[in-house]
């Protein structure tokens, strides 16, 4: 179970995790992309951080519904609108609640992952975020499923993500501005997916 | 670093006020966004052209504000996607009634972004149709991948759909225009030197003293392949030869040219390539209509250019002709 | 030395004929010389204005050849004064009886070669007068040195005197107007790179990451001094204060400013830079009546602007809004 | 006294001095001017001696009148119309003539230093040719004067003019494009009185 205060912390944490990366994920981004993707995403946290502080007393819905609206409209590029979607899917679960529940949070991971391959028209396997948000959600089910606790479950899936980011590097993507490059993207590891993992490791080490 | 800039974290916000101030008659800033409008007042109701794209590009988007050519053109961050509420209040400010249309170059965050916001503008009830501009032909088209990239070939798409719209035609038949366009464009680039992101404060990529960055696009991302630098005229046969393998020209159809700038590339440079591209294009039977020669679709200070090629029929050049007045681009 | 070049010797000869065949319908050249006149049909009796210097600094001058412009534009080697054979040649050409003004930037090599072409002109019984830009307020004004050099506030006695020109002012009086407006014009510079000869190989001078060099002219030579590199908004201060200190300009006179860009700098840096122009200007009770941004009188690749203030009285606003139509300069 | 052929001789080794010496007046331009004099030098004279196989049975008038004209055509910038009119005024001392007596080569130089100051509106001490050209004449014409033999008198000359090139590292230019930069000036040799200098010298050498 997932409290409230424990998602303002988790979210906090993120941006704080965001924002030692910016420079690790730009560059990341400028070996294949076009070298914001640490910019925009500590953009797009800092300004959630700032909103933090007004939504101690909303529900779960609302605060990730404030997340995606604030990634929205201050990310940009193709992370901002991903991203958002992943959060508004996401806080669409849990509407009005006080509290995650392992269930709840299964079920926002899965309409957060569909929402990004509804938005992008991705599929797992092209080199983008999707490539460690599937295979850890997969597992974090999995491990909920077979008894873990959340945070050993998050572990677990953060675990699966670096593997998935680990995979990047070993495909040619087919989606985004590195598809560009076409074989030359080979031996690089996703921004995105990069990203990603970095969320979950945070949610995972946040937990207690 | 070396940029003649103030703090790296404004220089859109600082560019922006910048422009309005050059072009007071031509544009106005849309307060508390990073949107430019038209600011001659015109009565006229017509389909409103809405445009922009990550800012570096300059004098796309804002450039183009003006009669004939966009109503509104919306400024990212260098180099990144405007966000959905930016676009979202430009489609708003310049709807009257006849619809608006998006033109958007091909890139993820770019179409996400744009058609997020068509999504909300239609919620309001206000028509909107988008294109998607995709001329670069570097990229091997595929509908497994994202698709080709929007490069310089989107000036064309702002002036002769802009043309349509300041002269009546409806919603469909403006987007009807901009497609023609598209399926007629093609584009190809290369780069000398790379470009540096003021927030980033490092080049997106190194290139040794000989070497040049072919196939690449305009936001400093490295290209489809690296070479040895050659003289201009091979330079441009391999760019024409792409551009030619791609669309189909026959002998005597007639074609509009530009020779785009990367933003660091001195016009000498730029007319010596014409030179070549002229004699090219005379070896194939083409007939040049128009030549378009400058810097227009810009990635900051690179130091490069691209050539895009249009297939001309009556219309589109009817359209090419017409009046234009903005602050970049001007036909008397 | 990176360049989109074929051969560094015959830069100049395949860019005049890329330049005649991207606007075709503005210029042409005068068969075996370096020279470009109007191409479009004309048979008004006007004075002519013959103009040009070293090339390196497109669009200067064959961009401004046209419609309310220049008549003939006379290219010289890179940075190199054309011979007075060349600027004869276009004296001739453009001549129809009504004389011709030569604009001359002030160098050694472009004042004496202009005026030996004056001088082999009036032999021949054409009317010849010339003025002689000298705007750059770096250089310290004397009466024992050569004087200050003429920069890109030039384009404003091309646009204003051409103006004059095809309203049908005689020779004399449009003379008076050159002078005018050269008498009215500032201008100062700064670089943050400097540029490559084609037939030399390598820079004119070396700057080092964190500097910029100061009061430079538009020929890649050094100028008066080097510094760090400051924010935009001290640089611009910087250049203005030398401005401000050579004219007189009290609250409420009216100016037209131009940013321009020496070549390698992106249009985004020269907007930041004119909003900071204006800032002071305000600051100042300066009315800024019309702003041009943009490359008009380059020093090939080099990054770096100039600031030109010209002061205006009622005479030069008509003139300067007077319609013009030529490649680089456009005004509906 | 200088034959024609002799004339011809000089030209055409001043015009292998001048290429031998492309690279070296360029620098010296580039340091405090525009960095082409050595590749417009080396364009004139490269043009003049195309011409002088075609000058073989032409009086020494009209070779150097030739000279000049193609100078004039080809140069460009400064050095093209100073050392044009420079030859000019040269070749009208000598209208006709088959050679060149002592008499005539003082008074030729006399000339071409006198429409070098004419064109040029400059004085010595202002770091220019003038400051190679002017010394060099005074100690021709004094050694001509005082019996030395024609190539004597040129060597010393060539003395003069290299001592007078010497002399413009110490002075601030205040003609030409390096009196733009004042003070900077001061410390570099200036590449038109090196170019006179090399000429000079090449006379000397020639003559036998
Ligand atoms: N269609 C897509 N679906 C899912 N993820 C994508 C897609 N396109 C791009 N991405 C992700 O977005 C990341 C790039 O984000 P960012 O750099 O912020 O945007 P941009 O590419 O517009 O500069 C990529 O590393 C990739 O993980
Ligand atoms: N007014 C002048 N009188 C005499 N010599 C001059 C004058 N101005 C320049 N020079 C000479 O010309 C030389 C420069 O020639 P060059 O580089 O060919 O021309 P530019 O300065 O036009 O590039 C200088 O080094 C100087 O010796
Ligand atoms: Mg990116
Ligand atoms: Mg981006
Ligand atoms: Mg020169
Ligand atoms: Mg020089």
């Amino acid at each position: 179970m997932i409290t409230r205060d424990m998602l303002l912390k988790i979210l906090h944490n993120i941006a704080k995790v965001i924002e030692e990366n910016r420079q690790f994920l730009t560059d990341l981004d400028a070996a294949i992309g076009d070298g914001d993707h640490g910019i925009n995403m500590n953009k797009g946290f800092k300004a959630v951080e700032e909103k933090l502080n007004s939504l101690k007393d909303k529900d779960c819905g609302t605060i990730l519904k404030t997340t995606a609206m604030t990634l929205i409209s201050t990310v940009g590029g193709a992370s901002g609108p991903l991203y958002g979607t992943a959060f508004l899917k996401a806080s669409a679960v849990v509407n009005g609640k006080m509290e995650l529940s392992s269930q709840d949070i299964i079920k926002m991971f899965e309409e957060a992952i569909n929402g990004v391959m509804m938005r992008g028209k991705a599929q797992r396997g092209e080199k983008t975020m999707l490539d460690a948000l599937i295979p850890a959600y997969e597992v974090l089910k999995n491990s909920i499923e077979s008894g873990k606790s959340l945070k050993e479950a998050f572990q677990d899936a953060a675990k699966a993500a670096y593997e998935g980011v680990e995979y990047t590097k070993t495909i040619k993507a087919t989606k985004g501005r590195a598809s560009y490059l076409g074989d030359r993207s080979i031996g690089h590891q996703d921004a995105g997916a990069t990203s990603s993992y970095l969320m979950i490791k945070t949610i995972a080490e946040t937990l207690d | 670093m070396k940029k003649i800039i103030n703090n790296p974290e404004n220089v859109v916000n600082e560019m922006l006020d910048g422009i309005v101030k050059a072009h007071p008659e031509y544009v106005k800033r849309l307060e508390g966004f990073n949107v430019l409008v038209r600011a001659d007042k015109h009565d006229k109701k017509k389909v409103a052209l809405v445009s922009g794209g990550g800012s570096g590009h300059e004098p796309s988007h804002g450039g183009f504000v003006g009669e004939g050519m966009l109503d509104a053109a919306v400024a990212g961050e260098v180099f990144t996607s405007p966000t959905p509420d930016q676009v979202f209040e430009a489609i708003k400010a310049v709807d009257n009634g006849e619809g608006v249309l998006l033109i958007i170059k091909n890139y993820t965050g770019d179409v996400m972004n744009f058609q997020m916001a068509g999504e909300l503008a239609e919620a309001e009830g206000i028509k909107v149709e988008s294109v998607i501009v995709n001329d670069d032909v570097a990229v091997e088209n595929s509908t497994w991948t994202t698709g080709r990239r929007g490069i310089a070939g989107t000036i064309f798409v702002h002036k002769i759909a802009g043309a349509a719209a300041e002269k009546g035609m409806n919603l469909s038949e403006v987007k009807r225009i901009a497609e023609k366009v598209i399926s007629n464009v093609r584009s190809m680039g290369m780069s000398l030197t790379p470009c540096t992101v003021p927030a980033a404060g490092k080049p997106g990529f190194e290139l040794a003293e000989d070497e040049m960055e072919v196939g690449l696009g305009i936001h400093g991302e490295p290209g489809t392949h690296r070479e040895k630098i050659k003289p201009a005229s091979e330079i441009v046969k391999d760019l024409l030869d792409k551009i030619f393998n791609d669309i189909d020209l026959k002998e005597n159809d007639e074609v509009a040219v530009m020779i785009n700038g990367l933003g660091g590339t001195p016009l000498m440079e730029l007319y010596i390539v014409n030179n070549e591209v002229e004699k090219l294009m005379r070896e194939k039977g083409l007939m040049i209509y128009r030549t378009i020669v400058g810097n227009y679709m810009t990635s900051l200070e690179m130091a490069g250019f691209s050539i895009s090629v249009l297939k001309l029929d009556d219309e589109l050049k009817e359209l090419l002709d017409y009046k234009a007045d903005t602050p970049a681009f001007k036909k008397l």
